[in-house]
């Protein structure tokens, strides 16, 4: 990014056409849900999603309405809240492509991608069965060595990294802190779309403290700002999940009903305290 | 002293840590938490814990792929898994049964398991349920194999298995569990009637040691405080709830 | 490191063994020079210096005084001043063996170390005579297409990485700010050995500003206060090389005895103002 | 109007960026640098300069490899290198001359153009040493190959060589260079008889566009103050330094 306008949430849905690889990270990392919330407003349709490493409400909302055709995951979870209702009921329907993966390999498939190589090789994982159903996976003999069965990863190169982050600036700077496989979801993707709780006038990379955590705008296509725009999951360091709301959504997304009345009012409507 | 279940299992987890470097230790696992912080005390902060998820406690800068990274250096001693079926190989499934990739029971995925399995020395199973449903002849899918051949490089793997009723060891050898332990309260009848997988047993099997004064005091003390901000409900429900009956 | 008492330089020094493989940052990047003058002042032998991914006055110095047996970098150079003349009459007489790199090279196989992996594939490099002259690394054909050579480059596991940086925590929590090739040499390495300009009371990790930037203490085996630590080179963020300096060393080092005088007293002697 | 030699270079240079998104140079590299800076100037910003070693200029955070991991990712448009000696297929050699690895006279080394070269599009050549020693008919070690066989993957290589006497187009398919124009002040004979190659040269050899006022104003305006934190020396002895002779 190199204007200094900032866009607004419509203008990063629409830069993600349907039938786009979607990369998302995980509920504790910042996850960009005005975005989403927009990409199920449209319809949305035949997404597919990688969890840098691992999906939660963003990739259950989806692929409850209907936007996704395939999922490349660690796992699919909302956490303490439990198992993500409309992903496994998916599961069992077979409406969606499942393609699992373990944590290391998606983070190992997003570094090929960042370095520009067809592939990553990696140690463990051998004796899984998640190798029988990946047939793009490779088991070599390491050349380094003799009888040294290797598991070879291609790159994940998704389209489109979308997430939500404390910090960015006017410039398009964006700053991840400790998160950085948000930087490497960047850095691996084509395009990157980032929402923010706020955008600030100073340069980021111009702060030594700050600098360190921050993607640089050469690698990111759209800003918008979004207070609280990880809600209702939360943002490290800013705010907790709406546990209530989380709960709320398990309760409701456990019937198409009660998913289809979720989407259509998140939020539940503040009711007039019970008289006493 | 009276005591409850889950501080017999943090004292029991605790023990088979003490010693190590550097322990890690998932999010969502209050016992394996509690066991990691109860050694580390015990080391006087000699020890390393690094709990994920836990600002606090996670040492790592570099992204998601650290930890990872991390246990491939070798700078991870233990770790803990779970599994929705784990089987008399060690194997573990957090994948789903019936079917796949149309899984009728679908569990959320394999996580970090199927790497760090076979990279960290000592991987200790955790399952609270104890039933023939979760610990089966042969799991449905391999999320994380529990033993591989001699050519595989494998500088990790099970160590033990701990439940609600008992403590398994794994014997990497014979790639089969031998009973440990009973918890008190428990029988090796009742063991048997409850595992899905063939295991060996002692003659006579041994009880899980009772956690001692001092370890109570510790587990009540400065390790339950300690979990109170990531765990609070599982604090103030478990930690802070019903005795084990008395025997 | 987990014990709170700060090493001396000495210490420090004393943690690499003759014969250790030694990892060094550029003068641009933080260099532990004290820790290199007690090297050279113990009489160390045999190193084998890797740089990361070039060298510079470190390297000159320690060559100079015969404590390097081989040097693996994509460039010894001292910048704006010059070439290395140590490192440049070194390799005319053969004294010491070089093993010629380039820089993602030698990133990739910190990389390698860093994932516990035996190698990591390279785009580009293909044609350059530096394959030619290293037998350890291989080309293959990429097993995910056909007909497409790639260079594989194996691990670089360093014995010992050493630098400087602006910041540590009593903890051994290390700011390395965005010198992140800092962070990867000691992922790699087996022992980390810091000088730092301050060492403060704070725990950097706590601090979401300087966590991003910071080297947790789990990879740092010591940490010594040495202010102006990295004088004659300068250290970014804090001060300028010295250039007076770094050109007398540049004059002096051209022959073996300015060089033995510059080792022995490497600051001028403080003159007396000139009479007028 | 009267120019000095490195404004002439400055703006050949820029006229070979006018258009690309982001162009990278190496830190020691003032005339590449300011080309790049005229370019982006005349862009209104809307290119991208990235100069390494340079804090503000600088816009890599994930440590030395961003750079390299840039370019494979093709974000990188066009890059400089430099050679101690260059050849007529554009092979550079920054290692050594006079034997290898016993090199009689040592150059630093490769740094990064072995891979560079490789992978980005625009790849500038720039010696201002213009004679037989640096322009050889063959490098005696190839840092950095001009040109691969066609089942390399190769995204980038030359597109020029700019010395203090002409410049060079490099034509990929014939592996070969081609007289684009001559600096004023110098001729075809002249450049044959400093050149250790062979090169095509067209009839009439163009010469290089002089820099026009405006270019010039650029230059000795925002251009030569944003290089004087860099390259102070550079900027007070060339810059602000003799005009050429005039011709």
């Amino acid at each position: 990014m190199s204007g200094l306008q900032a866009d607004s949430i419509d203008a990063l849905a629409a830069q993600v056409p349907d039938g786009a690889s979607l990369a998302l990270p995980p509920d504790y990392s910042g996850c960009a849900m005005t975005v989403v919330r927009a990409l199920i407003h449209r319809g949305a349709r035949d997404l597919n999603l990688i969890g840098v490493p691992q999906l939660g409400l963003q990739a259950d909302l989806l692929i409850g309405a209907g936007c996704v055709a395939t999922v490349e995951t660690a796992a699919v979870t909302l956490g303490e809240i439990g198992p993500a209702p409309r992903f496994t009921r998916a599961i069992r329907a077979g409406a969606i492509r499942i393609r699992d993966s373990t944590c290391p390999a998606i983070h190992a498939g997003l570094q090929a991608a960042e370095k520009g190589i067809p592939f990553m090789p990696l140690r463990g994982v051998l004796g899984s069965d998640l190798i029988t159903h990946r047939p793009g996976w490779k088991v070599i003999d390491n050349p380094f060595a003799s009888d040294d069965p290797l598991l070879l990863v291609p790159a994940i190169r998704p389209d489109i990294a979308l997430f939500h982050t404390p910090l960015a600036d006017v410039h398009g700077n964006v700053w991840v802190g400790v998160r950085r496989e948000l930087m490497l979801a960047a850095h691996a993707a084509r395009h990157t779309l980032v929402t923010t709780e706020r955008i600030t006038q100073e340069n980021l990379l111009a702060d030594e403290r700050y600098a360190p955590g921050t993607l640089p705008a050469l690698y990111v296509s759209s800003v918008a700002e979004a207070p609280n725009g990880a809600w209702p999951v939360g943002l490290w360091g800013r705010y907790p999940p709406d546990i209530g709301n989380l709960e709320r959504y398990a309760r409701m997304a456990s019937t198409d009903e009660g998913f289809a009345l979720y989407l259509d009012q998140p939020r539940e409507p503040a009711e007039p305290a019970p008289a006493r | 002293m009276t005591f409850r279940p889950d501080e017999l299992l943090i004292a029991a987890v605790a023990s088979m840590l003490d010693g190590l470097q550097h322990v890690a230790v998932g999010a969502s696992s209050p016992v394996p938490a509690g066991a990691a912080l109860l050694a580390r005390e015990r080391s006087g902060g000699a020890m390393r814990v690094s709990i994920l998820g836990r600002q606090r406690d996670n040492p790592f800068t570099d992204g998601g792929r650290e930890l990872f990274d991390c246990a491939a250096q070798g700078r991870i001693d233990a770790f803990f898994l779970g599994g929705a079926q784990i089987d008399g190989c060690a194997n573990i499934n957090l994948v789903g049964v019936e079917g796949y990739p149309k899984s009728r029971v679908r569990f959320p995925g394999s996580f970090g398991s199927s790497y760090l399995y076979l990279l960290i020395p000592r991987v200790i199973l955790f399952t609270r349920t104890h039933t023939r449903r979760v610990l089966v002849p042969r799991v449905e899918f391999v999320s994380a194999a529990g033993t591989s051949p001699p050519n595989v490089y494998r500088t990790g793997g099970p160590y033990a298995l701990v439940t609600e009723r008992c403590i398994f060891h794994f014997d990497r050898a014979r790639s089969r569990f031998v009973l440990r332990s009973v918890h008190p309260g428990h029988d090796v009848e009742e063991i048997r009637a409850h595992t899905g997988f063939e295991f060996d047993a002692p003659e006579e099997a041994e009880t899980t040691d009772i956690p001692d004064r001092a370890t109570l005091a510790l587990i009540r003390g400065p390790i339950r405080e300690e979990m109170r901000d990531v765990y609070p409900k599982y604090v103030a429900e478990v930690l802070e709830g019903a005795f084990a009956r008395a025997d």
